[in-house]
């Protein structure tokens, strides 16, 4: 019988080309038409250590990669000892006979990855394309269909080859064929990670500049954005610091450049100071946090959905602040765009809020880039005598020039009249006060317009989750066979309480990944709805479809 | 002082600050730049810290970002990659650029950014009545430090010298004349310009005899760094005018070439081009 | 008849010793038995402009200083027009007849104050001593008893003696004796501003280093510690930044020493990313910010309730935070002692939220320094065979050590074990979590044994208020004659929903200082009383109690 | 490696990487120090930023404080003044010490702030994957500056000559007996000393070549800052050891005096009663 449902991990130290092996066999995978999940955990250091990629697949478009595989290939004995309970029941064990020596494995076939890789330049480097090797074999891929894969996927493709082959030659007589994989003539989906995904549908929506401090697990747009500059015509700065770099994005903005940074929580916290800036100086910047496990400096190259409280009140006093959060890499993309017209729409600082699961994981998308937002914001197109950048106007927003202009444009982080000049009087500040609070007001009004929570499913008990935890949700659904409405607001702030009215009554689970239950308390606050249950993770690792399933049918 | 350059702002500098002669320079210097070099003062933007110096961007009628304590040489450089056409000014107080915001400043020098910095160096955080600043000498009494200051004050023509600024001056607010030169020359020189005017504060340190006793305008520029570093050492006498100039490849040119963002943005259609080929190739 | 309350304003340039008239307006009532509450209003400049100081007094503890006054002094044209207004029915205007030449005011006595002053050197300098003379004369001192006050209370004493009683014979025919003010036999107590409250009480609860970089309006913090350093024996650092001055803070209270920092909302927003660490290295720090008209640069020398959000929310991640905000200047002083004894005892970050309004108006108080807590963390008294920085214990708190000391003692911002060393492990993130999660069930568990909510009043309506608000609301229901309930949370995060159960079934008034009304959204988040009318202002300026009584009838 | 100052902490650096050169020269000086000089090892306290020299904090078994990335100067100023008879050691990444947190460096300097700052210069990134520091080359490629860093980079000992730092050393680490004897030397020093170590990076920035071929030591230091700056010039050869050393008052001492904020508390008692008698004046 063919597989719907197949999990494949790849082990092996920092270095040892296990991340390239998930997006190669992500790759092989989408080729057969199937849709692909892959998750990366590594750990903070740069050799060493352990990686693991692992890469579910199914022809169903699959929203989160399997704890437990059929397929493990672990080049070192870590590895091994790591993933040896991973395995599937008829789940088959790879490991690194000559890491291994006199052990007994059971479903284990055993290859000596250290001494065929020896004969290479830069051995322990290839050890990911033997993962790749074996995993070819036990699909029934025949060596002529390896050899494309790998030319296409690796450079150095020559040894590369010949040592894949070894490989295959070696495994192939205890694995070839072991799974037969269902198939499907759906169209080739690119497969992307959340941290492109986001850096793309940024630019479609008119991103000019990027500027950013690297911090994992945020760096992944630093790099990305700064790698295509040159295709996407935007500039890209790497400052001093996180205070340079929204700083100077706000500098860049106030001259009329769409622009945006991003960081992790600590970054981030940093940037606190000129995110207030922005909601007095009315200069629009969008943010991407991407959260690991915290506080401080915490774990790394983990995830976390800890910072929801810090991304919601960020910035000292009283301004329209706007927090959104994508479940899924589709979703990214068409919100980044999203949220950067809407920061340009309300001259305000947005925080596209998200976690190291969905920056770093790669899966299949189907994407229009047609359907896009395209931010723009409103411009003054004259009529007053003088120029007033901050022109109080009836829903408080008023109409944007940017320098150099014939007429003077100011923009201060003081409180100000209309003109842009400091200001003490009491009347003034009360008028500016309720200028930015009638914004407010515009952006909820706005807010109603849109759709800005998703509602999944039809039937069944109500589950209340948000950002990447979603997709670990409907995933759980899918295997666990749980009929269930699944609730996932997109926008977080302002609150869209009034979308939330229609479940007053129901007493939902709530699943995060969090320790004190922030979200579930902002659900309480906001909406008086209680839980019933709470199932949350707070170990750095994602969900695994299968335990969550567990847990969600435990408080049914 | 009711000019064009002048806005309907009160003035509320104390009577004698050291501020009103950088003010009269500045926009002399402004009115030369529009008649003898053909720079429009639409072209100039400004921006400031925060403290008694910053007030000068309500002064004057001119366009920019007044910004945050210690952040105008980041809110400038961001202005400048914006639009690399436009002429930068970023005011300063000495507590704002040589305290809470040193890092900007040395990364400015550091990269070149083709922008002015001019300081307003009154050794003081005069808006917040007082306190010693990194230019306060060693001893100085102020409301955090009521028995004396216990540091050495910095040598900011020294740190520029050494991080990179290719333009270094000095100047006094007491001296119209050859303050406005140093501006006009600060604000065409291509590179980070740095000018660190000294500016008696009057509440609070009120320097003006020491200044017109000491002020000497140099005869010319050092002829390299070594030399213009033993310019600033000098203490009987107080140089002002340029101590250093160079030439030197600028940060904007470094990182986008001839590409201007805000004149040659791409079209909606151009991006969603390259992003549907980058998806066909993912 | 003797007036009870009787209220005095002195205005004229910064520069004019218009503040210190406040305060030596202070001393004379005091002196007289009566209570006083002064607030000084002036602007972001140093020389010029318009101060003023509002000095109101009665023999009763008044709480606020009221805007209509019996005698006001205005030293210049300005202070002229901005209070001809704020006559009471009887009020008097004593002017400067040089400024004012062939104006006929109403209820005016003019002066030559600038004439006078000039045979005077610093001729500017003493409008203020003037300001006084007048007052004297209006409340019927004589020339003796003013050359005491002044002689006690100025440098320079002959030369400002002789120019008050030049002033005063110049008043005397049309001002003397105009007022005569109840007196009693009530002790003198000691007038004191918020900030040397707040001073005062943190040194009492064992305060032993203060790290701040100046900010408006928290710099008085800094200039009254740094003054009295040697008095208390504390040592006072002004580094190069706000960043600095907490994390050397937080230095400093990893050896063991009591350590505060303070700003106002721009500062405090630099300090997030090592608030964060304080909670992660489990390392104590007190924090105070003094709250002013925001967002960003906003308006320094003014004060609103903008900044909270911002203050129960700092810092990304999840930990235990603990915030409060102090009514009065007499809890202000409790209160910074208990705070400091709280951050040591959980091991966290603490705020303690206030504002312009408290820290820089002055009052009287009645304190008794023996009933201050002393801050006393929870030490580590031996039993381990290591010592385990962070040992997982019941309620979470693991017992400290100081270096240099025996045994190694290791903070850290990473995610740790119980040693203190950095770890990925999915259990020990969990665990550490969960250590974390437990302090917030302790430290919640402890303020529900504490006195954490103001309730003044017994019957009538119910007004909930917060912060120094809280005065200007009871001395409003005291002149306006209103019977009504007051109520004031003292602890904000974690918010003592416990004691709220008594509210639940009404509808309060709520007053605040913020125009989005933050406080209001709150309590209805952690509470779900929802407000039947909420009274704000936001322009800066506090409350006037006599308005404010008019606003609250009208939604009684 | 596993040794009595070593933890139980899996070491995670790269194999050949210099940070070990400095951790075994830092142990030794450590011994050297107990050995000859008098100075416990439970008086010895370090912290550090985050990066890969960072880790050096988990590896070593001392007491201190593994702080922020940028913060660990300020950090080690904050646990310096509690308590001024401890050793401090700050560990720093050319990224967290130039770049993020220069300040505190600066200003640890101008303060001649009693406390070694030991660099591990790599002139890169490390633990975020290879982006460019304040110290790589102008062009350098990195996953930031793919098409090459647009910035010269600065030069730290001279930064730290202008500033004030006391005692102002090179080492490198691949040398370990001139290293070990420049941080005894930098430990022992009273006021700032710095500490700039080439540490080569295997996977992002390999330069054992270049430094295994230029390195050269000093045989004393310079007589002046300006000989020590003309040193620092120098790329012909790489001189490495002390470049400058000089005597200079502390800044806890002058903030303090001889006061200890540990040892030397006000009791209870005797801050009631000061804050009673202020009470009463008031
Ligand atoms: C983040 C932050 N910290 C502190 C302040 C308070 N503050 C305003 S002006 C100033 C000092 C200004 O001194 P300087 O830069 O020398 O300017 P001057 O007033 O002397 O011209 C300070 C500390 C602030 N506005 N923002
Ligand atoms: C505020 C903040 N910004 C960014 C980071 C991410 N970060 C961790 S280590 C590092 C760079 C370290 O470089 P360097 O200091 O040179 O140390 P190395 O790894 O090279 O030893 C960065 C940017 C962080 N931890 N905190
Ligand atoms: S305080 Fe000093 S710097 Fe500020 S306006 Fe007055 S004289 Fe000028
Ligand atoms: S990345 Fe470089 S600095 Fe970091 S451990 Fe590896 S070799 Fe050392
Ligand atoms: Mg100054
Ligand atoms: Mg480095």
């Amino acid at each position: 019988m063919e597989k719907e449902l197949f999990t494949f991990i790849a082990g092996g130290t920092a270095g040892a080309g296990i991340r390239k092996a998930g997006a190669v066999a992500g790759y092989i995978f989408t080729q057969m038409g199937r849709r692909v999940f892959e998750m990366e955990d590594y750990q903070s250091l740069i050799k060493g250590g352990h990686n693991f990629a692992v890469v579910s697949s199914a022809t169903y478009p699959i929203q989160s990669h399997y704890m437990k595989a059929d397929l493990v290939v672990a080049t070192d004995k870590r590895s091994y000892d790591m993933h040896k309970d991973h395995l599937t029941s008829g789940g088959i064990m790879v490991y690194n006979s000559d890491a291994m020596k006199d052990q007994q494995i059971p479903n284990g076939v055993g290859v000596a990855f250290t001494t065929i890789s020896r004969k290479y330049t830069n051995s322990e480097l290839r050890l990911g394309v033997g993962a790749i090797a074996a995993l070819a074999a036990a699909i029934g891929m025949s060596k002529d269909e390896l050899t494309e894969v790998i030319k296409s996927q690796y450079r150095d493709a020559e040894n590369n080859v010949n040592f894949a082959m070894e490989i295959y030659d070696a495994v192939a007589p205890q694995l070839y064929a072991k799974f037969a994989l269902k198939k499907s003539d759906a169209k080739h989906l690119p497969m992307i990670s959340g941290s492109e995904a986001i850096s793309m549908g940024a630019v479609a929506g008119g991103l000019d500049f990027f500027f950013a401090y690297p911090m994992t697990p945020a760096s992944p747009l630093l790099h990305y954005l700064a790698g295509h500059a040159k295709d996407f015509n935007i500039g890209v700065m790497h400052p001093e610091s996180e205070i340079a770099a929204i700083n100077m994005a706000i500098g860049a903005a106030s001259m009329g450049l769409k622009t945006m940074v991003s960081s992790s929580g600590g970054g981030m916290a940093l940037m606190e100071e000129a995110f207030s800036l922005s909601g007095m100086a009315e200069v629009p910047v969008l943010a991407i946090l991407g959260s690991r496990p915290g506080p401080s400096t915490g774990v790394p190259t983990y995830t976390e959905q800890g910072d929801l409280r810090f991304a919601l009140n960020q910035g000292h006093g009283e301004f329209p602040r706007i927090v959104a959060s994508p479940y899924s890499m589709e979703e990214a993309f068409y919100l980044a765009a999203e949220m950067l017209n809407m920061v340009q729409q309300f001259q305000t600082v947005g925080t596209l809020l998200t976690e190291k699961h969905l920056i770093e994981s790669r899966m299949n998308v189907d994407i229009d880039v047609e359907k896009t937002q395209w931010a723009q914001p409103v411009m003054y197109t004259g009529g007053d005598e003088k120029y007033l950048r901050y022109k109080l106007t009836e829903d408080g927003i008023s109409p944007l020039m940017f320098p150099p202009s014939e007429q003077v444009v100011k923009f201060t982080s003081y409180e100000h009249d209309e003109y842009g000049l400091s200001t003490e009087s009491p009347e003034m500040i009360a008028k500016m006060h309720e200028k930015r609070a009638r914004k407010e007001e515009a952006l909820i009004e706005k807010l109603k317009q849109m759709h800005t929570v998703n509602v999944f499913g039809e039937t069944g008990p109500l589950i209340f989750t948000y950002g990447s935890t979603t997709m670990s949700v409907l995933e759980a659904l899918r295997c666990g066979n749980i009929q269930a409405r699944v609730v996932q607001p997109i926008y977080l702030e302002p609150f869209p309480v009034w979308e939330f009215e229609q479940f007053k009554e129901e007493s939902p689970i709530v699943v995060e990944q969090s320790v004190m239950g922030t979200f579930e308390t902002l659900i309480k606050d906001k909406t008086n709805i209680k839980a019933k249950a709470s199932i949350r993770k707070y170990d750095g690792r994602p969900f695994d479809p299968e335990e969550l399933a567990q847990s969600i049918k435990e408080v049914l | 002082m009711a000019d064009d350059l002048t806005t309907y702002e009160e003035n509320t500098w104390c009577p004698g600050c050291g501020n009103f002669g950088i003010f009269n320079a500045f926009k002399n210097a402004v009115k030369r730049l529009e008649m003898e070099d053909g720079i429009s003062r639409q072209n100039i933007l400004i921006t400031a810290g925060i403290g008694c110096h910053a007030k000068i961007f309500d002064y004057l009628d001119l366009s920019g970002f007044y910004s945050l304590h210690g952040r105008e040489i980041a809110t400038a450089q961001g202005m400048k990659l914006a639009n690399p056409q436009a002429t930068i000014v970023a005011f300063a107080g000495d507590g704002d650029a040589f305290g809470e915001g040193i890092e900007h400043l040395i990364f400015a020098a550091k990269r070149n950014a083709d922008m002015t910095v001019i300081i307003h160096d009154n050794g003081v955080y005069g808006l917040t009545t007082g306190q010693f600043t990194p230019t306060s000498p060693e001893g100085f009494k102020g409301p955090s430090t009521p028995f004396g200051s216990p540091e050495e004050p910095i040598n900011p023509l020294k740190l520029m010298l050494v991080t990179g600024a290719t333009f270094v001056a000095r100047g006094f607010s007491g001296r119209l004349k050859e303050l406005t030169d140093v501006f006009v020359q600060a604000m065409k020189h291509k590179g980070f310009s740095f000018v660190d005017v000294l500016q008696p504060c009057v509440s609070f340190n009120d320097t003006y005899k020491l200044y017109n006793s000491k002020v000497e305008l140099l005869s010319q520029p050092a002829a390299n760094v070594d030399e213009a570093m033993r310019l600033t050492e000098q203490t009987e006498k107080l140089p002002i005018g340029v101590f250093y100039q160079a030439e030197a490849p600028v940060y904007h040119e470094n990182l986008l070439g001839n590409w201007n963002p805000t004149v040659q943005r791409a079209t909606r259609q151009q991006r969603l081009q390259s992003i549907k080929s980058l998806l066909e190739k993912a």
